[in-house]
């Protein structure tokens, strides 16, 4: 049983992005895509987020606070970077204030092509995003136990 | 329609640019925009005015180095594009209404539009005029 | 609000069919000018690296020793002007749109097709 | 250190009194739920009241005005194009609009009225999308909602004619790249008239409100003259009582299409919400005679040759008013300059204005009312 693959909660973030995939973003969580039908909902928090979706390229202004959102958002947690310049840069990868994708900041779970992306394609990474949330939090649960074990064991041995 | 898009532009000395400016005001017009093209000796700055559809521009060649007074106290709407153009061209106006300091953007590079530092960048950065596997090389 | 308008609105809303696509099990067909992502005729191509060059987000890589042409779906823009400037027009946009994939899923991001160095060179070899 | 960090550690070190009875600041942004974009305020308070506030932008910069000496001028359109995704069909009409002039290449009457379509579809989902975001500021969930579905109407429309829904790419130096045929255009009108209808439901719901009006009338007065001295554009202006409208240029069909333009005398967000309103419904009266009227004939000539050496202006309407471009060239396939005065840019020191002597919940509905766009004001 996995309520986090449920019910994934998601946090938006714009680095310097063109507003294209934001409003993408905001398009799915509208009654046409509706990915609140998944449990999704986004929250400012990044302390209660589960998901986090970035758009846009990163500058060193902003590498600090994506990285910082990040940090505070707890485990197990997935990375969704949406659109070309997530990835790369897209057309801004040769631009003097950018410094190229989402990648070279926070570690990456899943890629959602597009300029701008689609809001179909939005949904299937954020479904594909719970899913390793799950895997996650399977492999998390999986080292807990064998802790446990391992702390039983020695308590035994005591 | 060209005409009506581009208006007039009237090249004027330094000194000529706060009575000029004052003049507009007077007469109705609104600032429109501020222009900066960079070049390896200074700078050329356009101050666009609009009245009704009409458009004109003043145009003030800056050396390198030299002060420029600031139109803020005519227009106080100004202070946006003079903050912007002492960030990136480096030109040196002086007592802007709102100064930022030059935290505008806060780039890493400093005077990035003019003509010395594009150079500069792009002599580093040889992948990006070849075109091709720029960006394949970083994500992959 | 008027009563009679109001209950205009819930009877419509009553009866008709609700906004949401149920996108992931019930796929909307593409429209036809839509920009999807850039596919190749890849036996037409001559190498040439027109289409490298003037791609505004280097997405794409033209090989010459081997001969290959590789696009990352990824970083592509869809901007069309690669099909714009193909000399031999092997180059076309389709308009069903990539899927997304994972980090680490490398293969599935970048479409390449590689000439092998044989010497009756020419069939395709998409990976 | 920042700027703003130095004006923290200043009040911090600053004697007590003086931080009792001085003005507070409040940090408003660069992350906050009411705008999907990073803005920045530092908003000096007196108990509740708004004595000020120092914007600071520069959290998206990227810089791609520079990018326009790597690119070919012809190309470069698909950069301009993303400065901004909302209004990202006219960023590049207006480079290019810009860039024919400086060639002196007079384009095809049917890709001028193809523009013009474009334009008005995009104005329609960019004030849709506004009125979606005003009214969640608002706490108006089910309006949004509503918004938001209308506007999918729009984009789906957008999607057919020019193949894309937020970027439409359809724009290309010498015309434009998509020839819709009569019949799908035909079809998008069709389609457009259900959006209009749904439109106008939404607009009354939206302006009747007793909720909203309490919350939007009298609130972020801009009078006249201050909006016209301070650089106001777009509804910002027309809602301030100046009928100044770009697209009375006559570029792309307007010049034979004709429009009205929309003005407000009140000078306040409600006012503001009124001129979009109106837009909304006077773009889908213009897109009906653009199709009605649109000729037979090419969509485009190629633009061949160099840019001459010399300079160019170009002025559109976009949905938040009136956006310059310019372009230099030194007779090279790369240009020499590009610029863009967006509309944001120009309405930012307007804003400030319309803040000061508000309250402190009144801030968001105030930045949201002039519909900012902040990748376009950093570019």
């Amino acid at each position: 049983m996995s309520s986090i693959e449920r019910s994934p909660w998601l946090i938006h973030y714009d680095a310097s992005s063109c507003n294209g995939c934001d409003i993408e973003v905001l398009a799915c969580l509208t009654p046409v895509y509706d990915a609140e039908r998944f449990g999704c909902i986004v929250t400012g928090d990044p302390k209660q987020a589960d998901i986090f979706l970035v758009t846009g390229s990163v500058n060193h202004l902003n590498a600090p606070i994506v990285k910082n959102i990040y940090d505070q958002m707890p485990e197990p947690k997935a990375v969704v970077a949406i659109g070309a310049c997530a990835y790369s840069g897209g057309v801004f990868a040769e631009c003097y204030n950018v410094s190229g994708g989402v990648a070279s900041t926070i570690p990456v779970d899943v890629y959602v092509p597009g300029c701008a992306a689609k809001p179909e394609s939005i949904l299937d990474g954020v479904v594909r995003a719970a899913q390793i949330l799950k895997e996650k939090e399977k492999a998390m649960r999986a080292t807990r136990k064998a802790e446990r074990k391992g702390r039983k064991a020695e308590g035994a041995q005591r | 329609m060209t005409e009506q898009h581009n208006g007039s532009i009237i090249p004027i000395e330094i000194g000529a640019l706060l009575p000029e400016t004052d003049a507009l005001r007077s007469a109705g017009w609104r600032l429109v925009q501020v222009l900066c093209v960079g070049s390896a000796d200074g700078a050329e700055l356009s101050y666009s005015f609009g009245l009704d559809l009409e458009m004109r521009s003043l145009r003030v060649t800056v050396p390198a180095e030299t002060p420029l007074p600031s139109v803020t106290a005519i227009y106080p709407g100004a202070f946006l594009y003079e903050n912007e153009i002492r960030d990136l061209f480096g030109v040196r106006i002086e007592r802007i209404a709102g100064d930022w300091e030059g935290k505008v953007y806060d780039v890493a590079m400093g005077k990035l539009f003019s003509k010395v530092s594009i150079k500069a960048i792009s002599s580093e950065d040889p992948g990006a005029a070849t075109g091709g596997a720029a960006s394949m090389g970083g994500a992959l | 609000m008027p009563l009679l308008p109001m209950s205009r609105v819930i009877l419509k809303n009553f009866f008709s069919r609700p906004a949401t696509r149920l996108y992931p099990f019930v796929v909307r067909p593409a429209f036809a000018e839509s920009r999807g992502r850039i596919a190749i005729d890849y036996p037409q191509c001559i190498h040439c690296g027109a289409c490298a060059r003037r791609c505004p987000a280097n997405a794409i890589l033209v090989g010459k020793e081997p001969k290959s042409w590789r696009i990352d779906a990824f970083a592509c823009v869809t901007c069309g002007l690669c099909v714009k400037v193909c000399p031999k027009k092997c180059l076309r946009m389709d308009n069903e749109r990539p899927k997304s994939a994972d980090f680490a899923d490398k293969d599935s991001r970048v479409e390449s097709h590689v000439t092998p160095p044989a010497p009756e060179a020419g069939g395709p070899n998409g990976a | 250190m920042s700027g703003q960090d130095k004006r923290v550690q200043d009040a911090a070190h600053a004697p007590r009194e003086d931080f009792v009875k001085g003005p507070t600041v409040i940090p408003f942004g660069p992350q906050h739920p009411v705008l999907p974009e990073p803005l920045h305020f530092d908003l000096l308070l007196e108990d509740e009241k708004v004595l000020g506030a120092i914007p600071q932008i520069g959290y998206i910069h990227r810089g791609l005005e520079l990018l326009v000496e790597k690119r070919d001028f012809a190309d470069y359109v698909h950069v301009a194009e993303r400065i901004c995704g909302i209004c990202s069909f006219m960023h590049g009409m207006g480079y290019c609009e810009a860039v024919e002039s400086l060639l002196g290449l007079p384009i095809p009457d049917r890709a001028r009225y193809l523009r013009t379509f474009w334009c008005e579809l995009e104005r329609v989902h960019s004030h849709l999308l506004w009125m979606g975001l005003a009214a969640d500021a608002l706490g108006f969930e089910s309006l949004f909602m509503a918004a938001w579905r209308t506007r999918e109407l729009v984009l789906d429309v957008a999607e057919e004619t020019a193949g894309g829904r937020v970027i439409f790419g359809s724009a290309i130096v010498g015309g434009v790249s998509k020839d819709p045929s009569d019949e799908t255009l035909a079809r998008c009108i069709k389609a457009l008239a259900l959006a209009r209808e749904e439109v106008k439901r939404l607009s009354m719901v939206m302006l009747q409100n007793i909720t909203v009006r309490h919350r939007l009338e009298g609130v972020g007065v801009l009078s006249a003259d201050a909006a016209y001295a301070l650089g106001a554009v777009g509804p910002m202006l027309r809602a301030s009582g100046r009928a100044y409208d770009a697209r009375s240029l006559g570029y792309a069909a307007y010049g034979e299409i004709g429009f009205e333009t929309v003005v407000e005398t009140a000078g306040d967000c409600m006012a503001r919400a009124i001129v979009r309103a109106r837009e909304i419904e006077q773009s889908f009266a213009i897109m009906d005679k653009v199709v009605a009227a649109i000729p037979a004939g090419p969509v485009s000539v190629p633009a061949k040759g160099m840019p001459p050496k010399g300079e160019s202006f170009a002025r559109l309407e976009q949905p938040r008013g009136e956006v310059v471009y310019y372009v230099r060239s030194n007779g090279t396939r790369n240009l020499e300059r590009f610029r863009v005065r967006t509309p944001t840019f120009a309405n930012v020191p307007a804003m400030v204005e319309a803040m000061r002597g508000s309250s402190l919940a009144d801030v968001p509905t105030i930045v949201l009312t002039i519909d900012p766009c902040i990748s376009c004001t950093e570019r």
